[in-house]
């Protein structure tokens, strides 16, 4: 067993560091960036594409960088820590993934080049308004027509769908609309007639989308994958997805703590910093302790989120967001309560983490959902 | 010992409720049950109808308005308007000043004044805490120095809720530097918000929405008939606003309201095969906060009670509805982030109207825009007038000699 | 509303508790009758008669005191408070709320008498193994025989039943093993042949017995109640035992808080009373707050128990063990944590406190199993 | 960075475990499984055995019969035993005094000490805390006076585990009064047991167990020669002892063996009309429980890791193992209460043989015996070796820095 980094891990961590630290280190900065279109910086997702990190999920031989679980940890740590606006989950952990995992050579080759350079930014779009949290819950319909499908259906949460250029959308093309079987991804230029969007803002000031999906005729050569079969690897995606959640979770986590033991250290009340009450000490413990257990839970999620034991896997990324979920909420409704005043305004580093740290643990799952998972996959003792 | 309601009490319950459901509109309680602020006109729609009927300003000297209310009374009165998701009367009006005012006020500011300010034709707010000092009133820096028949007022407040709808603020400010204690030598002035001098800059909370402020009083000149009590006493008046803000403290009404309204979107909210309400580990995450909640009403019944001359009160037990209200308050707001699911994310100013959220499709998602925005702010009630950490301290000292 | 005492319940509080106080306020005694049969001081249970606690639930006609649930809740708070060993709960608050709800007018006349002046002790012999907390889960059976009936079965639980010299049993006489209907209660004198009894200790150094019946002939006299149609009757007694148990927690909660606190000012770390520590300060606040909790519920259940509204009682009565079991839980927890070492041992007062409530959270249905009631109920929110 | 365990990690598990379950009597593990204390034959035959097979001391120097391991290696030896439910080597003997005398000891000393430490020929107890001193040793009133070649000792050791079985005790006593600091002139003495002056007072437990003594010294005269190190310098000897008692306190194999068996039992607990098993609101205790644990073992993981000279461990991060340890351990315990249900009432002594179980019927509740007692017991895991409380203050100064 070994938790070192190797020398390229340890690279690629201060070059990340490097260029995602500063970029929002003024809230003043995020602010305007978040509030004027795309609603990140286009320049900073251009040094993105320089480092290569948009190119990590893929195999050298296609051109990427042949990271995998541990090198996106990496760099989602490093976007949690910096409150980075970039659609790094949307584009590439979600997007670049599915590319990888279900793309044939031919779309292999024509699709990463630009995924890699920038000029392709994917998004996901497959949440639905009555699924939930369920992946295999899709209602959107893509009907097989002579040369290609026409694509009907809603889909309600698209991360960063309101900038993609490229969608990338689940439909049934067989099943009923619960099943496992039967559901196809397509990638859908969101300019063909018929897609509309609703970008909208969200509430941890990153951007989504509400897509519609009217009519919308595809070619054949749209299908991503196989036929009927996306929803394993639409799985494994999520898993992959909750892994570096985790881990931006964790980078979140890891810097309101920082930011809460230095507010303790610095506020005065009754002549005396109020680091000094031992209520509060203990407090920051507790924050400390949640922030550890979760930390030690991204690691384990970045070792199993791609093992081949699905039962495994599957009760090793349910348990890992469950814990990571606890956490978040701890540590970032302390981190507010410790602060007072200052910590519920929207003036302050603090409340902007919490506000993070809570869409996180909507996402992909909240802790009822997951908790479903491990009991189905067996409890959590004989798991790696 | 009988522990139901008389049936004096009940009968009031029901002629209060049927006044509210009959005279307040309800569309304005349909929105303020999806979670979403009070805007300034719905403040004054409601004060207004309250105020015809005589209903807003109960705890008010009957002279000027008030009723003659048991404490059990007042309790069914406040929880009635918070389980009908009526908005209360302005608290700075109607809580705060108009007792002030009543109690040490002259005979004109009382004429002047307290109609008023029972009515919400001027529109106050609080002008107690300062940057730096938090709760502790003794070491305020305001001042307001006499200048012949004017205080000229500098200094800056905080935290000063709807600022930007007031037409008046009650100012604790320092008259005299010199004084011994640090208590002594503060005032309360009256002040026209309209006075040269005052800016109002607005403080933007988690969730967006602009509710508290900072004021800053540049050289204000306030006539000296605006003081109120004696000069260099304000504090008598600071201490006996403060003593009056407890009653409703635990917002037993509320949390009630919002309990109902999440059974109600449970059984809306798709999940699975059916509904949220489907699932018994939701529910009983809401039964549990129910129980809490019915042992949090008795604990505030049995202080009532105290106060009314009964029996077996913990003391200070506002202290306990302090933080268990809080709690509870909170965990509804945990309860609808998990109802919204994903459906949190899409963000839209809590001041809009209804109807224009990215979430508000017909299908029932409306309410889910207020669940992330409700969560973020509702922080604030552990942390506003006196921390839950202040509160052990409380109890600590006062009740367990600690 | 009143939440006054009337004079009556204030004499009935003040005599109790100059009788229950003092009794095993030295551990020593305590222990020694513990464990010298009948498990508890029979010249203590000749005073509980005197005071005319042992006829409480009967009617004045009926010779009784003419109590309700408020006078028991008096009672049991200062049983709680002193750590009294007297089979109250057994042979009265259950044994005499059977009697009173079942029995015909010649069986009370009979009864009412000898439970009253104490040569009578019931118990109830109800809870089966597999029964759980379930009421009417009931496998024993009373087979209808010329002029009376056969008992067959085993009762696990049986509080106070070693020395019990009157028993009432639940039995079979109709229906499946979980039937509402088909239920009947039983007088039944341990000495009758095809009684056996073996009697035990229990965690908090009361006592119980696990009965079996093998064979046990009584005649149709020894019916209590309606042949067949008990439950109602023991779902009612069930609920006002859990009103009193509230009353005894509460009674043992406020003794070991004020324990814990006493000990907090005087128990002295690098010179200072560990009471002057802010994190022990709030943990004792936590406690004092979920002992006010408790006693609001105890209170809302001495309202609610014997309430005709059933669904209304039901609500009531189990949200109120569910607050006491977590209530009685932290308390108890955290004055051993805070008393450190001597919290620990058997020969100081807390943890006596502490055991008992701890067996006290499984008596009469633990918190999912109320849980899951108050769910069929629909809640608290409508309940009175 | 590679999180699985290695090859050589895997085997060196599987070896492990099957001389563990080849060799150590089944029904002993069983009893142990079942929450039954491990009793005094029960440690002589365990670690007869592993002493036997050289794996008793592995923590000890190689020439005194100690392995070279790794810390992972350890790690695996620990988790192993407690999984297994095999009583672990006692501590006293192993992990406390066999170490002091392999470091500080003489030729002589070591020749003849650890090899009966090692076969627990010798029964060894601890005598460092004393009443009202708690776990602060520093102001120790035991005294030793020298006379010729004698140390006279007089005081009162408590809270001395298992003294009831012990032929020796290694004791901290003052031996130099006006030393200038208080944890000088404290000297580290190996006693025996026998000696005159001894007396043993056994204290009760919650769970009516007898575990822990009060060991009272009335002029108990020992050899210089049982001076263990420099004389007035036995509070190296102290430090060197605690700073060893760490890698497997947060017991998480303990913790695995606990859930195994809650596993298997709630199967056979009826409830309704199967067993507790069907109940996914115990389910999901359960299963939430193995998320906290599995985190710690990863946080354990880290730690060891860090030892060996690796990664990003918290630091000191052996208090977060204490505490989240000690949470999870007593989780187990509340588990296991609520499966009892009414059938944890019956109370026989946990020193009593299986079988004689008031609760110890044929279906299958014999377990429920050891379930309150184990829940009373257990309590002591987050008071002993330092209170939870002062682990979160050791974390706030040494990680902190508050």
């Amino acid at each position: 067993m070994d938790f070192e980094f190797s020398d390229e891990q340890r690279m690629l961590r201060d070059s990340v560091e490097k260029l995602v630290s500063p970029a929002y280190d003024d809230l003043g900065v995020r602010t305007r960036t978040a509030a004027t279109d795309p609603g990140f910086s286009e320049t900073q997702w251009a040094k993105f594409a320089d480092l290569g990190l948009l190119g990590l999920p893929f195999s050298e031989e296609d051109g990427g960088f042949g990271g995998g679980t541990v090198e996106t940890m990496i760099v989602m740590e490093a976007i949690g820590k910096g409150l980075a606006l970039e659609p790094y989950l949307a584009a590439i952990v979600l997007g670049g993934n599915l590319v990888r995992l279900a793309a044939n050579a031919a779309q292999r080759e024509e699709l990463i080049p630009q995924i890699g350079d920038g000029s392709m930014r994917l998004a996901f779009a497959h949440t639905e308004r009555q699924a939930r949290y369920d992946l295999t819950d899709v209602a959107t319909t893509a009907r097989k027509t002579a040369g290609g499908y026409v694509l009907e259906g809603d889909k309600s949460i698209v991360l960063s769908g309101d900038s993609a250029n490229m969608l990338i959308v689940s439909a049934r093309t067989s099943g009923g609309r619960r099943d496992a079987d039967g559901i196809t991804l397509f990638l859908v230029d969101p300019k063909t007639a018929g897609v509309s969007r609703r970008g909208f803002p969200t509430q941890d000031a990153l951007r989504g989308a509400a897509v519609s999906l009217g009519s919308v005729e595809v070619p054949d050569s749209a299908v991503l994958g196989v036929v009927g079969g996306a929803s394993a690897i639409i799985e494994q995606v999520s898993d992959i997805a909750i892994a570096a959640l985790a881990a931006e979770a964790v980078g979140a986590m890891a810097a309101l703590h920082a930011l809460t033991v230095e507010y303790l250290k610095t506020r005065k009340q009754f002549g005396v910093p109020i680091g000094s009450f031992q209520a509060l000490q203990h407090r920051a413990v507790d924050m400390f302790t949640a922030l550890e257990q979760a930390r030690s839970m991204e690691l384990y999620a970045a070792m199993m989120a791609t093992a081949d034991d699905r039962q495994a896997r599957r009760a090793a990324v349910s348990g890992a967001k469950v814990q990571i979920n606890h956490s978040a909420r701890y540590v970032g409704q302390q981190a507010i309560q410790l602060h007072g005043g200052i910590g519920v305004t929207i003036e302050y580093r603090a409340g902007h983490y919490f506000r993070r740290l809570t869409m996180i643990e909507n996402l992909f799952g909240d802790v009822d959902y997951h908790m479903h998972l491990v009991d189905e996959a067996g409890g959590m003792l004989d798991a790696a | 010992m009988d522990l139901r309601y008389t049936a004096e009490e009940n009968t009031f319950r029901d002629e209060l409720r049927s006044f509210l459901l009959e005279n307040i509109p309800a569309d304005l309680r349909q929105r303020i049950s999806e979670g979403h602020h009070v805007g300034r006109e719905e403040y004054i729609t409601t004060q207004r109808i309250l105020n015809k009927a005589g209903l807003a300003t109960p705890n008010w000297p009957v002279e000027w308005g008030g009723k003659d209310w048991t404490p059990m009374q007042r309790f069914i009165y406040t929880e009635e308007l918070q389980a009908n998701s009526v908005p209360e009367a302005l608290a700075f009006n109607v809580a705060m000043v108009g007792p002030v005012i009543a109690a040490f006020g002259t005979p004109e500011q009382k004429a002047y004044y307290l109609p008023r300010a029972a009515n919400l034709d001027d529109w106050w707010c609080q002008g107690f805490s300062e940057p730096g000092a938090g709760s502790d009133l003794a070491n305020l820096k305001t001042r307001a120095v006499r200048e012949g028949d004017e205080y000229v007022i500098n200094g800056q407040k905080t935290w000063t809720t709807l600022a930007q709808y007031a037409t008046w603020c009650f100012v604790l400010a320092r008259t005299n530097p010199e004084a011994r204690k640090p208590q002594e030598g503060i005032s309360f002035i009256l002040v026209d918000m309209k006075s040269p001098g005052i800016t109002v800059r607005p403080i933007q909370l988690l969730d967006g929405g602009h509710e508290v402020n900072e004021v800053f009083f540049d050289d204000v000149r306030v006539p000296v008939a605006n003081l109120v009590g004696t000069e260099h006493r304000g504090w008598d008046c600071a201490k006996f606003l403060l003593s009056n803000e407890r009653s409703s403290i635990a917002r037993v009404g509320t949390s009630k309201a919002r309990l109902r309204k999440l059974r109600e979107l449970a059984k809306i909210v798709p999940a699975g095969a059916g509904s949220m309400w489907d699932d018994v580990g939701f529910r009983n995450k809401v039964n549990a906060v129910e129980i809490e909640l019915k042992a949090l009403e008795m604990t505030q019944l049995r202080v009532i009670a105290a106060e009314s001359g009964g029996g077996r009160a913990p003391n200070p037990a506002s202290s306990i509805l302090k933080i268990k209200g809080s709690e509870i308050q909170q965990a509804t707001t945990e309860l609808a982030l998990q109802l919204a699911g994903p459906h949190v994310l899409p963000f839209h100013s809590p001041e809009a109207e209804i109807g224009d959220g990215a979430n508000d499709l017909p299908d029932g998602f409306g309410w889910a825009d207020t669940a992330g925005p409700t969560y973020f702010n509702w922080r604030k009630i552990s942390i506003y007038g006196g921390s839950n950490e202040i509160q052990r301290n409380i109890i600590a000292k006062m009740v367990l000699g600690l």
